[in-house]
């Protein structure tokens, strides 16, 4: 974990990455290996004609898998809120998330679970694990996790936000630091951009007036850091640090992970293989490889295994009912009140 | 008998003390001002933003979506243009997450004119909150229903838009219509619940035993019942309306003006059963004319109704104008005033088929 | 023969080289990409503003105000719902200044439905347009009509809202609506002004001669004549009316589809003749059905022209939803298809008074 | 001019105020007085019932003259471009506006130049000057000021953008920041925080997590200072450095400068004098006193004389032609560009 070049206002001190325990590392490597043969079974349905378009997170897998399986997972505000953007699949599937949900939202099957066909995939929405809908929209959910995270002052979950670098742009990310730190009033709100160097084909040089991202924090008083997201350890230990002050000193943090974005921006840009870009999950296969913790052979054979299940699961997706065209008609007004059940 | 703003905080108190309500919150809507008309005065939870629309819109949403009852304030309409992103993803959260979370949240803003408010204090929002499918849209103009209202706003599980006709915040009720529990007498209502002058730092409030009355969200109500032209209105020109209509009963010509009270969903029912009653329609707002409610209305009316019609139905509406002018001639040539309205329902009593 | 998009961009060359445009901005408006529909590839002032429509459409004023002519592009009109504040001071500029200042602006942005685009790259911004006064605004139906449009508001003194219908960018013209100077091959066009595959850090496009050609705003133009029943549509609508009525035709229903073109000043004269000729009316367009910009010309016609109607005016719009789904049954029943386009003009042609 | 606690990033030299010339000081002085002596008759007309609203900038005049004192007055990207606010009279007396003008906005007769009788006191507008119409909306004018600065990034005017401290909360001071230092792109803009510490009836204190709020510009690598704005020698050599500076680098420069609020918020608030408030007037008044530029006598004869003047031209203004309801449908579209005649 390498802080920012200018210092924080608020040091964290923030030391190397620590090794973690084999078992962690495999569970880590696990998920992000799930999460990459997930978005690959994804673009394969799209470029099969299985789906009208995709977008997701290869390349921020290490990042992505210790953020689900830090957060406390639950319902109400004493567990932790999750607004996540659509590159949160790794996120999800450490948290629980059955991968064979995101091949229904793809396919914009009946049965999808996160939107019921109505949205693109990646747009992801649990209420039971406080994970609020995926917005389309750019950096909306940094004026909407306020909220949340003001419902949670005196409890015992924290918010978490997230968004890309090219969004900082937009007015709702400041809004967010103006209402987190205003004093006396603090707010636990764990802000994180995954900095990917792209808005979708404009890079981020040219468009930044500052070094990093979340230098822009500092002036609030806002603890902030800047990690190398393609390091599950590293990423790890910072999201632990994060967290653990965000909910023991109830203020806000801004975290900027520097990740990669391996199959460019969407299926709108063919969602190629990009060159250049490091891949976490086979760096992370290679430490794991040195570390004796896997071998070359026990990986394929997992890679082979994930692979073939979801190819299966495709098929039976493929199966599944579409949305009537009434359908369309449910769920626009609720009958009772969802989210405040048994809050 | 409270004023329309007074019933408006009397349900804000009852909502924090007994519906859940736990932040109300805008620009200026904590101590000391209470609001700029005064609707959250001396209220529990009642707390200052930043100037930030949309801070405040997306707070709401986020204290929604964690289960509370939000009640968020914008200063005025007009400053509500910055946000209508986050108003459409309040009313399309339910929707895009297939039933997965509702958004319990109440928006309160003051809309129109009549204060000589100039460009940015007299926006109407009634076309553009239509035009924001999910929310549930209400507009009272009268202090029962506005208290009766913003309870219902207030316990509905959908984001709710309660429009606060401003050049009517000061008007009092009809005796007859005294809230449940409310003392009968003004002046002693405003010694318990209005802050004094000067400095209020000691001051608190004594809450009367109002008690709950809920305005079902989709009932209109008659404001005059009549029988040979309906007018379609809610808000200030509902008052305004029934004026026009009194005055004209010296003519001959009894009007009916339905006061719609809310917008979305709107009383189909009884606006479908006054039209075929009287056989002629007229649709009364001060928001600008082109891309309007009440052609909404009309366009339905059109559709369902043709041929109960004995003449082509008329909106009165503000003038598509860039803005509404300072000056007095200015404002009154932009929105609706008793003349014209007068004038409109003359011409539809007098059209014969 | 030029597509929607390549007429565009001829638009905008022409307007940099020749009509003074020295801004063409937005996000992914410059290299490499060029506009995620490729609206702007290869132009010499085109380029990359941070992800903030807020910006984009300040800077767009400023530029304006400064006396320079920008093209402001936002990525899709779902995202500027938090930029109707900025619209409307554009648009109400010169009026509030008492005309000290216009604002010479084209803000362009596809809309509507019809390419799988889900919740969030499916809306149509016609309606709300409309209630934005100070604005003119267009909508092409086909590369011709984009190109003049492009060139008339690019000169206009005023701000233009220029709507692409993205479902037709890529839709070639007719042969015999060959832009001036635009040469004859399409592929000859194609390999002259369109961006490579792959590395494009040394394209450099080749510009035909095009001349210019303006389509004025606030013309209408007759896509299709015909006598029995009139619709009024505009953008993507346009090409399903037609085809509608052309099938139609078999079933002995003759119907006049006008392309309105222009939105605001919208082209009443044409409109009037046309349903005093045919005594039927339909208006469809994709926008949500409450409080639509139809509704509004459907409101103007029953009051002036009541007594010419033999049938009630109907519209075909999009329903009032939250958000059109991405399943292609949920868009289907989301946004106007052709059969019910049909369905309605039938009704209409067989409606006796 | 104190600069603020947390060093910038690319600092000022920011010497102590210089004494300026006792001409200059006349010549400020002056203006500060006719400008306070303006705003009073505005108070007056209001109280009398001659307009029905009042905002206003009486407690802001030693900065807003020297700010109208310094700027390249004239028509066209050569000259500055100013975005000000409701507060800034004191700017238009010190670039040669005729009070009379802002009486007849008040009065909102027709011959009011600035809108017509159509908008609120204090909403100037004077094409000739390159000041673009104030605008009610709070904020707005900071995301418009990206584009005359961009206009004039090969030009010899600077863009001036003026605001208040609550409204740096919206998105649009952010937005003005991120777009003002793109690398590469910066652009020539000056922007002003005139902080008077409430945002109508809210104060500062609570809403604000940094010390102050110029140091948000840090983050971004632009310029910044906080400065005395009661004190028109310290304003007047601010802010000549700070233009200076926009002009000669063409990059942005953020100045922060306290100042009063001598009325209150509005006419909504009552428009009484506050007390506990730096007078500034009456302060510099002291000085010159003490400088013996001034006598007390002649500082008192001049007030007369200005509101005597002030107080015919009222009369007079009062008998002036109200805007006709057909003039509300005047200037929805411009028939030729009056922005581009001669740039
Ligand atoms: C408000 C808004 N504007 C524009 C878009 C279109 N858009 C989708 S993704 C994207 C780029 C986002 O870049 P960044 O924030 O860096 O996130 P990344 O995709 O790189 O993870 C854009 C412009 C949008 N979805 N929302
Ligand atoms: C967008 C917007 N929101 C709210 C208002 C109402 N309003 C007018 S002035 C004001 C306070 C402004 O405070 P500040 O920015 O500090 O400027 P000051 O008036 O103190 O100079 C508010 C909330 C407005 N004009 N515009
Ligand atoms: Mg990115
Ligand atoms: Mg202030």
């Amino acid at each position: 974990m390498s802080t920012s070049s200018r210092p924080t206002t608020h040091p964290v001190s923030v030391s190397a990455p620590p090794r973690l325990a084999a078992e962690t590392c495999l569970q880590i490597y696990d998920l992000m290996l799930r999460a990459r043969v997930l978005e690959e079974r994804l673009i394969t349905m799209y470029k099969q004609g299985d789906g009208f378009f995709w977008i997701g997170g290869p390349g921020e897998e290490a990042f992505n898998v210790p953020l689900g399986l830090l957060v406390d997972k639950g319902r109400g505000v004493d567990h932790d809120f999750l607004h996540l953007h659509y590159r949160s699949a790794a996120t999800l599937l450490a948290m629980g998330a059955d991968p064979v949900d995101a091949l229904r939202q793809m396919k914009n099957v009946a049965s999808d679970p996160y939107s019921k066909g109505r949205n693109f995939a990646g747009h992801f929405s649990v209420r039971e694990w406080n994970i609020v809908p995926v917005t389309s929209p750019i950096e909306v959910q940094y004026s909407i996790a306020i909220g949340t995270a003001r419902a949670q002052r005196k409890a015992k979950g924290i918010t978490v936000v997230q968004g890309g670098d090219a969004g900082t742009a937009e007015g709702d990310f400041a809004t967010c630091m103006v209402w987190a730190s205003r004093k006396g009033a603090e707010l636990p709100v764990l802000m994180i951009v995954t900095n990917n160097r792209y808005g979708i084909s404009t890079p981020y040089a040219g468009q930044h007036g500052y070094e990093q991202i979340s230098d822009r924090g500092k002036a609030f008083g806002i603890q902030t850091a800047v990690i190398d997201g393609n390091d599950p350890e590293a990423s790890y230990a910072a999201l632990k640090q994060a967290i653990a002050y965000v909910r023991n000193e109830k203020r806000p943090f801004l975290l900027e992970a520097m990740v990669s974005r391996l199959r460019g921006h969407s299926s709108a840009s063919g969602a190629n293989l990009v060159k250049d870009e490091i891949d976490c999950v086979a760096r992370f296969e290679e430490r794991l490889i040195e570390r004796q913790i896997l071998t070359r052979a026990e990986i394929d054979r997992r890679r082979e295994t994930y692979t073939n299940e979801l190819a299966e699961a495709a098929k039976h997706v493929r199966t599944e009912a579409q949305p009537t065209p009434e359908s369309a008609f449910d769920y626009i007004f609720a009958e009772r009140n969802l989210v405040g059940e048994d809050n | 008998m409270a004023t329309m703003i007074q019933a408006i905080r009397l349900a804000l108190h009852v909502g924090e003390t007994r519906l859940g309500v736990t932040d109300i919150f805008g620009e200026d809507v904590g101590a000391p001002l209470g609001g700029v008309f005064t609707g959250t005065q001396g209220l529990e939870t009642a707390w200052n933003t930043p100037l930030d629309e949309r801070g405040i819109v997306g707070t709401a949403i986020g204290l929604a979506l964690a289960g509370q009852r939000p009640v968020a304030e914008i200063q005025f309409c007009d400053y509500a243009f910055n946000t209508i992103d986050l108003l459409k993803l309040a009313g399309n959260t339910y929707w895009s997450s297939g039933g997965d979370w509702n958004v319990p949240m109440v928006l309160m803003t003051p809309v129109g004119a009549g204060i000589r408010g100039s460009i940015y204090h007299s926006h109407s929002f009634d076309a553009t909150a239509t035009r924001i499918p999910g929310w549930k849209i209400v507009m009272p103009s009268n202090p029962r229903d506005a208290y009766g209202l913003m309870l219902s706003a207030i316990v509905d599980p959908n984001p709710v838009m309660f429009l606060m006709p401003k050049a009517l915040l000061r008007l009092k009720g009809k005796p007859s219509d005294l809230l449940p529990g409310e003392p009968e007498d003004d002046k002693q209502l405003a010694s318990m619940i209005d802050a004094p002058l000067g400095d209020r730092s000691a001051w608190k409030p004594r809450w009367p035993d109002v008690q709950e009355l809920y305005i079902p969200i989709g009932e209109s109500r008659i404001a005059r019942p009549g029988s040979r032209v309906t007018v379609l209105t809610y808000g200030r020109n509902v008052p305004m309306a029934v004026a026009a209509a009194d005055e004209l009963a010296a003519e001959g010509i009894d009007t009916e003006v339905l006061d719609l009270r809310s917008l979305h969903p709107y009383d189909w029912p009884a606006i479908a059963a006054s039209v075929r009653k009287t056989n002629r329609v007229l649709c009364v707002n001060e928001d600008t004319e082109v891309t309007n409610f009440g052609e909404h209305l009309i366009r339905r009316i059109v559709e369902e109704l043709f041929y109960e019609l004995h003449a082509p139905p008329r909106l009165v509406a503000g003038a598509h104008l860039p803005g509404i002018g300072l000056a007095d001639a200015l404002e009154m040539a932009s929105v609706p005033q008793k003349d014209g309205i007068k004038t409109a329902i003359r011409e539809l009593a007098a059209h014969e088929p």
